[in-house]
């Protein structure tokens, strides 16, 4: 159950990285939030209730309703209508996800002797690199945001995939800590909303050598 | 209370008076200060070169360690020449600053610096930590670096001063590497732990190691190619600093080379032909340049480095004796060479001088624009002539004696060597040869246009003999170039403990002997040129007593209205001789064409390029920018790259990593096959 | 007797420059004046009063007793066969090039003293000649040096006739070079021609333009006693050792008067080079003077 | 102890969020100034001892903390004189000094962290509390700077993050999940070489971002640029060295492992680079602050060097961070002086500060000496002993590249310093306020330390620095 799930989770990348619509990128990023709370809720259903239940909270709460929600705030707010507008074609960036995973299947081929399950770490490297593709080959302040979040997402099925040692402590200064960075990163996307006419990173390469 | 805490005590006081006090005493008050230094170091000193030797040890504190304050003959000849160029560049200096005053803002920072600088160069010769000797080295770089840009108003003053800043970094930064070589080994940073380590390796690694020595002081000494620092930072520097500079700075390096050349236990044979080559082409590329500038200080400037190459034959002289352990090549090096050392601070810290109270005169550099000075200004003619002399090593000066000593030392190892000495040492004497009629050349050029014929153009101020007290350190001066002129032998005396330093496994007093007895008829000889000189000149009075004297204009072969503007210039002075060494120049000329039949007036300038310097310095440089440009995509002010950097430099290491693993399987299956 | 060559020298100056001026004209067909002529000359310059140019300083008028000075200094150094000079020390010969240069220093700074453009010329080719024949003559003295193993005038002119035969044939080569020098330093054919009218071909004449009377006359003699002195160089070498004076001083007449009629032949038959040459031409002296060192080291078999 | 100190500081920061009253932000940062000195002194004679589990006062972090205190002290004078010219309103100025105070308190904790994931969130608050210092200005430009940072920032976090969790699963294999420091070593000695590789790559090139390495040190220069100079003061100073601390704890980690020699190979390769971009951009920029950043960025390769060379090195390393600071603030004080002295952070726009400000010029030129490591500056000593130890591990290449580019980045620097100073060839608007000297004096004791400790550091602080590397092989 927990491989189909992933496996899903694996398509929304590749779906992301042909979207066009801002909002489609919004809800992928809530379907992802649904399915990391199905995988969190298989895996962990062990481990002690209070983090259990924080974790849950995280997924469902932050991850596919508070987040998605301020992004849809921030696109209204500053009447982004435009689409994704990446640098490379759609076709291309399908190629490229697709040869993300494919490495990533190869490299946690080549990964041994740690004691790891394999279809967690490739599709972890998987998200984690398809978030860095989506900030690199995108032109909106927004979804740099979204790969920002994708890369998170990676992050959290990573830390799944150890079955999660982390003290509650910890735990919870790092989801506060996503939170309020996506919060501030937000605050600072409407910002540049007020500053600058159209909210691109073409704006924003003012500061150099 | 200790000789070293003692005099930076003195130093940071004076320096805090300077700081706080009115500008117009500030030169009084470092004049003072000198003066207090001068004493209690040149005590010792004193005491040092007649052979008892000082010793102290300060504790540093857990990063310097023991810092040793050692004051052997050698420092204490280097001590005492310091402090008479010091002494005299402040009584100059002093003068000199007047007309600045309150005018830059900038007087009281140079008097301090110049304390410092006195201060720190008493501390190179004598302190022997190398952390601690770094730190004196670059306090002294620094304080004189201030010095530098004195007239900072001018945009050329700056550059010279950020050359010479960059330059002596670089010097530092040498010694650095060398030093570290020794401490990484010995764990200790006093200098005898540089004896020990070069006598428990290989000559080769002694080598490697003294050169690494030897490229940083040439650096400061001003060796070509490493020069190149040296004819800007002179030119634009106060008169009296440029003295101490060119007296006094630049040895600084000679003394590190023969400091090390004591510490560093090597094959002197080989170290000493190296040092020969040097000098030799430093010797001949100096003069050879100096011929042909335009602006005197810049003249005196590359004339140091010709002197500088003279002393490095000497050192290798020095050494090849060493090598050859023949007594008399040995002590005919080290003595030529410390008593060049002497003489050089001399005429040069004079030359200086005079060349600073010409440009107070009449507010310019160019020779060209120059001429007839000696009628306004009879008492800096005498005097600059008498430095010009010297410097040309003509007798009875003192330029003569130490020229004099290496001539010895060459036509010794000529026939008493093996035939690569032979044939180097011919081949050097025929360098200093060559480097003597350049000198000639360029003495005659620049005495005689400066001070001879008529002046060359018009200047607006009155132009004066400047006031004795500007002229009294130039006497002073001169008593001690006539002195070692003409009694050439007390001075060798003094020098045998100084060279026993070097020799000390093979001279005997033998040498020192024959060379006294030698220079007693050189000092006979001059005595006698002087005595017929005189003789002559009286005759002729009696001769002429009764006859009238003509005074005419100047017979013009024909030409009636001779004017100034047909007299020789500097430029046409050298024209055949720029012609002759045209390929080792670069002059970059400026020439306007004529237009039109009723042209207006036009211009031809010609500036001489340095060539070692557009090859060594200006040409890796313009390369290294143009890699430096490529690096330069980096910082392009889009987030997009900055993310990719750090994925593609894990990217990168992975993929060695992994690679480098499957190269090690590779070639572990080849061995196995 | 050391002052013996001294005095030698100077009676040999008073007639050099005669033969030389004789062996032209007898050269070119004419009978010519006595060989005192020119003695008589400076003689009568000696007694005439001295005109000084506005422009110039006491630089100018000193500048020929320093340089008359200087030559009577190097005479004093010369040896004379085993005889050592007046004065005699190791490395004399040094002393001697560098006070023949205080000389030649004050005579080109007396020369741009008077601010006339073409001894500023005269000036400007003197220092430029001086200092590319200056090699040479320290390169022959290395030789001769290595060659006996001494450093000075005496001692060398003392051993040199130990050796075998072929140190004769270095003689030559070496008086080949030392005419050479002294033609450059006496300003003589083929750098220099002392017959010329024209200012922007001279050198040394043009240099003393300006002098007059007594100053012309101490310079004048002062290029005799320097002729007389070189010749006295070259009779060093081929005065031989353990013959007595009567021997001695007839050679030495003999290899005086050879020389001034050589260098009357030369300037007879050779013309005087383009300016332009003239550089490459003084360098060759120093070539040939490494020749020397060269054949030296083959006779003492350091070099194989 | 340590608990109260963060409830009572974080009152005080909170408190002055609130306050609109001048005379009331005074006294309460002059009460957190207090207690950060009180739980400093503390800290130093309670030496070693863990106050919560997460919390302790090692030699390392009390080293810091030290720095960072003595500069909290003069980045908030400085601020006052900053604020109090820019006339902003009693609004933004609660609000920065609210920022300030919680970007030292977490700075603090981050220094004293002796948990990694603790350490990992307190760096990222200091990001985010930072973010609205550097955002001070409000302008375009302080926006997309702000941008930059907070987020470049994010990522590399995010990227140690994942270096942690590949941690947490190499040593879940030993049965024992502590995550503090002092755990971690030796449960790291059973995992394969390979692992510990990626999990070194992945947090050193995250920390890289907070400490000013190549290559994430792109987001460090433009909030320097941009920030209010005595912020920039504190992202040069107290900021890098929460990354060099968190590398130096990261490097600790694994010394004792067998990747050590590939460690210091990417060690020497971020710090190489680092000095060599530094020296390039430096050649050529004509912002100061830019200018002062890219050096920061140089010193941090030399510190990165120091530590991959080992031996000596540790400890010249953490010498040079403290020196480091103490130089670097003190530019960042002078620049904001200069700055109301001509109005504009453009070198070529300026000149002959000489004549316009003798104090501050005086400043500049000491710093010059000082940043460019030339003897007396301290600097000087710390980088003696990095290319001693980078000599003693055989590292000559390394060495004579180093220097090279060094010297470099010195003819850059010295150029442009001298350039501000004495040029005269611009005809420049008079200054609109008379320089106050008094504003220098913070500058001169912080190079008068610099100084004294190159040439007689306290056996206290020697010790302090021993005890930070005596784990260390």
């Amino acid at each position: 159950m927990t491989n189909i799930l992933l496996i899903a989770f694996a398509i929304s990348l590749i779906y992301m990285g042909i979207a066009n619509r801002l909002s489609t990128y919004i809800n992928i990023l809530a379907v992802q939030g649904i399915i990391l709370f199905g995988v969190s809720f298989i895996e962990l259903i062990q481990i002690n209730t209070i983090n259990l239940i924080f974790i849950l909270f995280e997924t469902i709460v932050f991850k596919t309703i508070a987040i998605p929600l301020f992004l849809n705030y921030v696109i209204k707010k500053n009447k982004i209508v435009r689409e994704a507008e990446p640098f490379l074609p759609d076709f291309l960036s399908v190629v490229i996800i697709t040869c993300i995973i494919l490495g990533s299947f190869i490299l946690s081929n080549i990964i041994t002797g740690v004691h790891i399950q394999k279809m967690f770490f490739l599709v972890a490297i998987s998200a984690l690199l398809s978030g860095l593709f989506i900030i690199i080959t995108r032109k909106k302040v927004v979804t740099h945001i979204m790969g920002y979040l994708v890369i998170e997402n990676g992050v959290f099925i990573l830390s799944l995939s150890t079955g999660n040692k982390m003290t509650m402590l910890v735990n919870t200064g790092i989801t506060l800590d996503i939170f309020v960075s996506v919060l501030v990163l937000g605050v600072f996307v409407n910002r540049i909303g007020n500053t600058f006419e159209e909210m691109n990173v073409d704006n924003l390469t003012n500061l150099k050598d | 209370m200790s000789l070293s805490v003692c005099i930076v005590l003195i130093t940071i006081l004076f320096v805090l008076f300077v700081s706080f006090s009115k500008e117009a005493w500030s030169g009084s008050i470092a004049l003072g200060a000198v003066l207090v230094n001068t004493g209690i170091s040149s005590w010792v000193a004193v005491n040092a070169v007649i052979g008892h030797s000082y010793l102290e040890i300060i504790n540093g504190g857990p990063v310097f360690g023991d810092i040793p304050i050692r004051v052997d003959a050698l420092s204490g000849w280097f001590i005492l020449m310091m402090n008479f160029t010091v002494l005299t560049g402040i009584l100059y200096g002093r003068r000199y600053m007047k007309l600045y005053e309150n005018k830059s803002g900038m007087i009281s920072l140079h008097f301090a610096s110049y304390i410092i600088n006195h201060t720190s160069m008493i501390g190179i010769f004598i302190v022997q930590n190398s952390l601690a000797f770094l730190y004196i080295w670059e306090i002294m770089a620094l304080s004189s670096f201030i010095m530098v840009i004195f007239e900072y108003k001018n945009p050329e003053t700056l550059k010279a001063g950020l050359n010479f800043l960059i330059q002596s970094h670089i010097c530092i930064l040498l010694l650095t590497i060398g030093l570290i070589w020794v401490s990484s080994h010995t764990d200790s940073y006093d200098f005898n732990s540089i004896s020990t380590y070069s006598a428990s390796v290989s000559s080769a690694i002694s080598l490697v190691l003294y050169l690494c020595f030897f490229i940083g002081f040439a650096i400061k000494a001003g060796f070509v190619p490493f020069h190149t620092w040296l004819p800007y930072a002179h030119p634009v520097a106060p008169a009296h600093v440029s003295g101490v500079m060119s007296g006094v700075m630049i040895k600084l390096g000679i003394f590190g080379i023969l400091r090390m050349l004591i510490l560093v236990n090597q094959n002197y044979l080989i170290i000493g032909y190296i040092i020969l080559i040097v000098s030799l082409i430093s010797g001949v590329y100096g003069v050879a340049l100096a011929i042909v500038q335009h602006n005197l200080k810049k003249l005196l400037a590359y004339h140091s480095i010709e002197n500088i190459g003279i002393i490095g034959i000497a050192i290798g002289i020095g050494a090849i004796g060493i090598g050859t352990k023949n007594p008399f090549l040995a002590f005919a090096g080290f003595a030529g060479a410390l008593l060049h050392t002497l003489n050089h601070s001399l005429f040069k810290s004079l030359l200086f001088y005079e060349a600073g109270t010409i440009y107070q005169t009449i507010h310019t550099l160019n020779i060209d624009s120059m001429g007839g000075l000696i009628k306004k200004m009879p008492q800096t003619a005498i005097l600059f002539i008498i430095a010009a002399m010297a410097i040309c090593g003509l007798p009875p000066f003192n330029g003569f004696i130490s020229e004099f000593l290496i001539y010895l030392g060459l036509f010794e190892g000529v026939h008493s060597g093996s035939l690569s000495i032979t044939t180097v040492f011919i081949l050097l004497i025929a360098g200093l040869a060559l480097i003597g009629g350049l000198a000639l050349l360029c003495f005659t050029k620049a005495f005689g246009i400066i001070f001879l014929g008529q002046a060359r153009s018009h200047f607006d101020n009155e132009i004066n003999e400047s006031e004795p007290s500007k002229l009294f350190p130039g006497y002073l001066i001169v008593l001690f170039i006539l002195i070692i002129g003409l009694f050439p032998q007390w001075f060798i005396r003094l020098l045998i403990n100084p060279v026993s330093e070097f020799t000390s496994g093979i001279t005997d007093g033998f040498p020192a002997l024959k060379i006294i007895s030698n220079l007693q008829s050189i000092s006979l000889v001059a005595w006698v040129f002087l005595l017929a000189i005189a003789s002559i000149w009286t005759i002729k009075r009696f001769v002429l007593r009764n006859k009238r004297m003509v005074i005419t204009p100047t017979w013009s072969c024909g030409y009636s209205e001779a004017n100034s503007k047909m007299q020789y210039t500097a430029s046409s002075y050298v024209r055949s001789y720029r012609k002759l060494i045209g390929p080792f120049l670069i002059m970059n000329k400026k020439e306007g064409e004529i237009k039109g039949v009723f042209s207006s007036p036009i211009h031809s300038q010609t500036h001489p390029y340095d060539k070692v310097e557009a090859i060594f310095i200006d040409f890796p440089l313009k390369i290294m920018n143009k890699m430096m440009a490529r690096v330069r995509f980096i910082q392009n002010g889009n987030m997009r790259h900055y993310i990719l950097y750090g994925v593609v430099f894990i990217t990168i290491i992975v993929f060695i990593s992994l690679l480098s693993g499957v190269a090690a399987y590779l070639f572990n299956l080849i061995k196995q096959m | 007797m050391p002052g013996l060559v001294f005095i030698l020298i100077i009676i040999t100056s008073f007639f050099f420059t005669g033969i030389v001026i004789r062996t032209k004209s007898i050269f070119s067909g004419r009978k010519g004046p006595g060989i005192f002529q020119p003695m008589k000359d400076i003689w009568r310059l000696l007694q005439k009063e001295n005109v000084y140019s506005q422009t110039s300083s006491f630089i100018f008028k000193i500048a020929p007793d320093i340089y008359f000075a200087s030559v009577l200094i190097a005479i004093m150094l010369i040896p004379f066969g085993t005889q050592k000079g007046i004065f005699s020390f190791d490395g004399d010969f040094v002393f001697f090039a560098y006070i023949l240069a205080v000389g030649k220093f004050f005579s080109i700074i007396g020369a741009l003293d008077t601010g006339n453009s073409f001894e500023g010329m005269g000036a400007s080719r003197e220092a430029l000649y001086s200092f590319l024949a200056e090699p040479a003559f320290f390169i022959l003295m290395g030789s001769l040096a290595l060659l006996t193993g001494y450093t000075s005038f005496g001692d060398i002119f003392n051993g040199i006739h130990f050796g075998s035969y072929i140190s004769y044939a270095i003689g030559t080569l070496a008086s080949f070079v030392l005419i050479l020098i002294a033609m450059i330093e006496n300003s003589r054919m083929p750098v220099d021609d002392p017959k010329t009218h024209l200012e922007l071909t001279m050198i040394h004449e043009v240099m003393v333009l300006d002098n007059s009377g007594f100053d012309l006359g101490l310079i004048l003699h002062a290029t005799n006693l320097k002729f007389a002195m070189y010749g006295a160089i070259i009779a060093n070498l081929f005065l031989t050792p353990g013959r007595e004076w009567y021997f001695s001083i007839p050679i030495f007449i003999g290899v005086q008067i050879l020389f001034a009629v050589v260098v009357g032949t030369l300037e007879s038959f050779i013309a005087r080079f383009r300016m332009s040459h003239n550089p490459q031409f003084i360098f060759t002296i120093t070539s040939i003077s490494l020749l020397i060192f060269f054949a030296v080291l083959l006779i003492l078999g350091k070099y194989f | 102890m340590f608990g109260y100190y963060l409830i009572i500081a974080f009152f005080v920061g909170i408190v002055s969020m609130l306050n609109r009253n001048r005379v009331v932000r005074i006294l309460l940062l002059g009460l957190f100034l207090a207690i950060q000195t009180a739980i400093t002194i503390y800290a130093y004679f309670h030496l070693n001892e863990s106050n919560t589990i997460y919390f302790k006062f090692d030699a390392l972090g009390v080293i810091f903390m030290c720095v960072l205190t003595l500069l909290s002290y003069t980045t908030i004078y400085h601020s006052f004189i900053y604020l109090q010219h820019r006339k902003d309103s009693s609004r933004s100025q609660s609000i920065y000094f609210a920022a300030l105070i919680i970007l030292i308190i977490v700075m603090t904790c981050a220094y004293l962290a002796s948990h990694l994931g603790i350490m990992w969130v307190f760096i990222e608050l200091t990001t985010l509390s930072v973010a609205v210092l550097i955002y001070h200005e409000r302008t375009p430009l302080s926006l997309e700077a702000t941008w930059k940072y907070v987020f470049i920032c994010s990522i590399g976090i995010t990227i140690t993050f994942i270096g942690i969790i590949l941690l947490s699963i190499a040593i879940q294999e030993t049965e024992i999940t502590n995550f503090s420091f002092k755990a971690i070593p030796d449960q790291l000695l059973h995992v394969s070489a390979s692992w510990l590789k990626m999990i070194f790559l992945f947090m050193i090139v995250g920390f890289c971002t907070k400490m000013g390495l190549f290559p994430m040190h792109t987001a460090a220069i433009d909030a320097h640029t941009v920030a209010p100079p005595p912020i920039s003061a504190f992202i040069s100073t107290t900021l890098m060295n929460v990354g060099f601390i968190s590398i130096f704890r990261t490097y600790s980690m694994f010394a004792h492992t067998s990747i050590l020699p590939w460690m210091n190979m990417i060690l020497f390769l971020c710090g190489l680079i680092s000095i060599i971009v530094s020296a390039a951009y430096l050649l050529k920029v004509n912002h100061l602050k830019r200018m002062s950043a890219y050096s920061s960025i140089e010193h941090m390769g030399i510190a990165a060097i120091g530590i991959a060379s080992g031996g000596i090195g540790y400890f010249a390393a953490i010498f040079h961070m403290i020196l480091h600071s103490l130089v670097k603030a003190s530019v960042f004080y002078q620049i904001d002086q200069f700055h109301r002295n001509f109005r504009t952070y453009m070198i070529n726009e300026t000149g002959n500060y000489f004549k316009r400000n003798l104090p501050g010029a005086m400043v500049f030129l000491l710093l010059l000496i000082a940043i460019t490591a030339m003897p007396p500056s301290g600097l000087f000593v710390t980088e003696f002993w990095i290319f001693k130890a980078l000599f003693t591990s055989g590292h000559f290449f390394i060495l004579v590249l180093a220097l090279f580019f060094l010297s470099i980045a010195m003819y850059s620097l010295a150029k442009n310093f001298l350039y501000i100073l004495f040029n005269q060839t611009k005809n420049l608007l008079p200054a609109e306020e008379k320089p106050n000297p008094t504003e220098t004096y913070s500058q001169y004791i912080l190079l008068a330390l610099v100084v004294y400790l190159g040439i007689n550091p306290p056996a206290g602080m020697i010790n302090l620095i021993k005890d930070a590397v005596i784990n260390l092989p």
